[in-house]
């Protein structure tokens, strides 16, 4: 038997995939199509203290084996996910990772403990990376001072432990990651979108209303990779890996980055099954290998 | 319910310029119901095209378990599909979203059309009919080449075309014809391009209508919020293309 | 007849297409597939002041839609490229643009003192940007204040203008930009490959020998789209835009979004005649869009 | 000269396990000389996956302007590849690189080769037998499912095969059947992994040797230095793989 089992702050999970905040809305249509039970966790959609509207559409566009997006962190803000998201997911048993977003510190921390009473929350991410707001979001992810007292800010006041979300638009994430280790988090995840754009050749226009939008997919699995396994080298925190995932042998790759978890985003638009077939796959292709357990091969690249 | 199947390719058929039928087999045509729904379909097993193509169903054979698409080749997804050959598989996502609510038409209805926004009222037409409803068609198209299905509508009801630079039927846009038509009918369904659902919707404010919406989609399913309208209802509503829509009626969505 | 000439410091192309530095090495290998002076220009591989010889292989992997890679600035060295590889140039009517690496001040100094002597040398490129040298290189990139000084130096010894290769990975690429801009510096290049790392699932091991390597190719054009972008709204110095470009509506967008030319990098590997074939189409590729000049097209994203 | 051509699939074989013969058919034959050359294969039009793969050219026929390659189909783009049908074309990039000298070879020669590095042998025994030279072929493979044209190389001449796993032929590497056979040869000529060459060079230090190397590569021409390995000449030396060889003289490359 192959131990699928991964154990990391607040979260006892069953397997190490689950999908990725913003991909996934707060279950209800992947519901549709498979037993959430069989994920690891769910990591839902950015929640905010008001509810939000985002930005004005077209907010996706196709690139080269990724996807740009510039939803904007929209959601039916804090009181409507704790009152009929988060009950609502309780029938199935799956942890959820709830994504907290906001424009200002007090604003993370009123969603932060709010949310983290919600008995299925087993752990809060702190997006300090949506690259898709104008205001706020951005610059918590950039300066390692500012994201160190938001983590502060945020720990003082969650019932349930903190991973932060962090941004792969920076010069040294390392630094980002220590901050943040330093405030008192208890995990990170990781990455987030890297800021990009596309235009229409025929009009020279951005297809992107917002301009601007975030990768994400294949594409940005290489840079993903190489900021897990460094920021894992350079920090004690265990890390909740993504960034263009699409397969079980992505998942390994990750893994041996230096992830515990990893999160599948994009992908289960191209795949709504994605995450149990992966799920599916894992115990063979860990067996294939020579692993007994997801544990044994946690960061074995480092170990080479 | 939704299905994610690799369909079989039984036919394809090139129709008009640039513009193909395809008609794919398996099971997930049990689940088809109502005109007006899509399916999400993806066009290469690689990650480059990345994201699905939603397309319409643009009429369905419950019985060989068949529908057909119909479908404009231009981007980079949609000539990957014009290239599958009977035989071929392709992986299709669906039925999905809300269609035409034909129930609501009484005794006549319009079914006014735009490019591309045609095939799904081919469905929508074929239905009503079954029901002994009247159906009226006015179709717009940039040219004579562009045209499909012209004779298809003909043998289900009148039918009124118009082309932008006149080359068949009325030159300019379905507005023109509508302008002429007797507003004889209890309701209307309408799919196309925005400008021309706000062109409809403005000439007949008191008529029952029902309109099919298009944006940009990641999911296709209601989970990622690409797709989504403001509506009229407040300043904080909203609809989702994909799983509220596309078919809204008259009204609603701000676009 | 459609006006494809460029003049931007130092360079008249005749068209704005030229091979990126690093995808094209001294010419010699191109030229036997097809008469090099049809080119807007070449940027050749990077000169240090010594002969390199790189980091061990392998040095190159595929990923999706791009490639990583981590040559490591391996090139015969100043002499030798003085002596024989630009005198041998001399034969083809193209501007060459002389991509300059070191790992100190004194050695960027030195190279851009002797190489800008060279009749065929219209310009440099200063690689401040190289994810693959240890030492040296990439702080250049990251650093507002050392990218200026190192400006300055080499512009007080350079015989023709300068340009600076500017590196993607950093959180504000417009303040480098301007940085450099402030140093003196003629014009810009952007962007330089992102950093990235790929895994044998197999084994877990790094597949590229240097463990970490700069991804380029389609997967990477949002991020250079945007960079280009926001760089060219926020200085006044004219830029040479690369990232994926494989076609003519690449280019067509890298105007667009405010570059005066464009570098072809790792799609000549993909197509050896991508160069010649881009410069053909794009006459007619800008008469139906309705421009009768490649200048009009510039930056025209920013007009809408 | 080297050219980029369409060429068209002429056949496609499924001759061992995983392993494939392609034949493909253009003007870019008539470029073809040596034996151990190979071409730079671009497996699909699209951008994914990017790169082109380096294959060496296992038969050459002028006359129909034809060659064959042969390859495993392991990874993503080989598997690509294996997809081809007669009728199909595929972008070719060659003849590449510096081959085997079949000038040096006087009487008699071994051709060593593993797996993989099998094919290119076989245009090289040809040539060499139409020069009136012996050759004998000591050929390793993983299993006995994974051996091909063993036939025919026993029609040019004396064939040894070693399997790894002892299902055909001598048990082991193709360096315990070395062991066995007189060195009554003047020149080897061998391709296969880096630990055969060494070894194989091991066995052989008085003989005249030449071996074909492998490394991954970008362009395959000699502009991107990604196939480069030092030599023996100077701390300084290199040679590039896809240029300057992807055969060298026994002796010279550090690997
Ligand atoms: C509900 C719905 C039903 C549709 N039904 C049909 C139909 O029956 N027949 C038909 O020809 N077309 C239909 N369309 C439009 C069709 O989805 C686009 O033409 C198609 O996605 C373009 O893909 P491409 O590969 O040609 O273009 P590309 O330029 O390669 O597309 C790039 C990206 O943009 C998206 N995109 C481009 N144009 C559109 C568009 N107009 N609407 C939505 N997304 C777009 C693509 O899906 C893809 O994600 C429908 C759209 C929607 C939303
Ligand atoms: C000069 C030369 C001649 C060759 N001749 C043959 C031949 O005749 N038959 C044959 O089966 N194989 C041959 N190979 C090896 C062949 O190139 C690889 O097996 C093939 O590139 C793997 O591609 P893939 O799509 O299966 O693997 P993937 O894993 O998808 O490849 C990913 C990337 O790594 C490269 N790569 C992977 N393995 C190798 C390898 N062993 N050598 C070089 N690059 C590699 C690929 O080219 C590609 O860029 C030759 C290699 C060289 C250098
Ligand atoms: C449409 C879309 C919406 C997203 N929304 C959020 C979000 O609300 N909060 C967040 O932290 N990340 C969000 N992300 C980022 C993903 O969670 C993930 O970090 C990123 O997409 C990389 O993973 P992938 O390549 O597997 O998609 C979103 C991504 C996409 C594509
Ligand atoms: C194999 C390889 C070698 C490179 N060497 C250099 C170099 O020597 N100097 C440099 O400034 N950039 C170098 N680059 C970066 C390219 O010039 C270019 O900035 C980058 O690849 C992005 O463009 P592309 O996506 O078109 O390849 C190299 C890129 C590749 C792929
Ligand atoms: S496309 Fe994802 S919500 Fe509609
Ligand atoms: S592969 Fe580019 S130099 Fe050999």
């Amino acid at each position: 038997m192959i131990d699928m089992t991964v154990k990391i702050p607040g979260l006892e999970l069953k397997n190490p995939i689950m999908p990725a905040s913003g991909c996934f809305g707060f279950g209800k249509e992947y519901a549709q199509l498979y037993d959430l039970s069989q994920l690891g966790a769910i990591m839902i959609k950015a929640t905010t203290v008001e509810t939000r509207l985002g930005n004005p559409t077209p907010r996706v566009a196709e690139t080269s084996s990724g996807m740009l997006n510039a939803i904007g962190l929209q959601n039916p803000g804090l009181e409507s996910v704790s009152n009929s998201e988060l009950p609502w997911l309780e029938q199935f048993d799956v942890p959820i990772i709830a994504n907290v977003a906001g424009t200002t510190t007090e604003d993370y921390v009123e969603v932060a403990r709010e949310i983290s009473k919600a008995t299925n929350v087993h752990a809060l991410e702190i997006n300090i990376s949506c690259p898709n707001v104008k205001k706020g979001g951005i610059t918590f992810g950039t300066d390692p001072a500012v994201a160190r007292e938001l983590t502060r800010a945020v720990k003082e006041v969650s019932s349930v432990p903190v991973y932060i979300k962090l941004s792969p638009n920076v010069t040294d994430i390392v630094s980002i990651a220590k901050a943040v280790e330093e405030g008192g988090a208890d995990g990170i995840t990781m990455i987030n979108t890297l800021l990009g754009m596309r235009l229409d050749p025929k009009t020279g226009r951005p297809v992107i209303a917002n301009i601007t939008g975030g990768l994400s997919g294949p594409a940005i699995k290489p840079v993903a990779l190489r900021m897990v396994y460094e920021v894992s080298k350079q920090t004690q925190l265990p890390i909740i890996g993504m960034g263009g995932v699409t397969d079980v042998d992505d998942v390994i790759d990750f893994l041996s980055a230096g992830a515990s978890a990893v999160a599948v985003g994009t992908a289960n638009f191209v795949n709504p099954f994605v995450c149990p077939e992966i799920i599916g796959k894992l115990p063979e292709r860990l067996h294939e290998l020579g692993y007994d357990s997801i544990q044994e091969l946690i960061g074995r690249s480092h170990r080479l | 319910m939704i299905k994610q199947e690799r369909m079989k390719v039984v036919d394809q058929q090139s129709i008009a310029k640039h513009i193909f039928e395809l008609t794919v087999e398996g099971s997930l045509v049990d689940e088809m119901a109502e005109p007006g729904q899509f399916v999400h379909v993806r066009v290469a097993d690689s990650f480059e095209p990345l994201l699905r193509r939603p397309i319409s169903i643009a009429s369905i054979d419950k019985e060989s378990k068949r529908f057909t698409m119909i479908y404009r080749a231009e981007g980079r997804g949609t000539q990957i599909l014009a290239d599958k050959r009977a035989g071929d598989e392709i992986d299709v996502l669906g039925p999905l979203g809300h269609g035409f609510p034909v129930e609501q038409a009484e005794k006549k209805a319009f079914l006014i059309g735009g490019g591309i926004g045609v095939p799904p009222l081919y469905e929508l037409a074929k239905q009503l009919n079954s029901r002994g409803i009247e159906t009226v068609h006015i179709l717009g198209f940039e040219s004579k080449q562009a045209i499909f299905y012209e004779e298809k509508f003909k043998a289900l009801g009148d039918t009124h075309i118009a082309t932008v630079d006149g080359s068949h039927g009325t030159e300019g846009f379905v507005t023109h014809i509508l302008n002429e038509l007797p507003h004889d009918f209890d309701t209307y369904f309408s799919c196309g391009p925005t400008a021309m659902l706000e062109a409809v919707q403005w000439a007949y404010p008191q008529k029952r209508g029902f309109l099919s919406y298009e944006q940009r989609m990641g999911c296709g399913i209601g989970a990622c919020f690409a797709c989504v309208c403001r509506t009229t209802k407040s300043e904080t509503d909203y609809i989702k293309v994909c799983s509220d829509g596309p078919v809204f009626p008259a009204g609603v969505v701000i676009s």
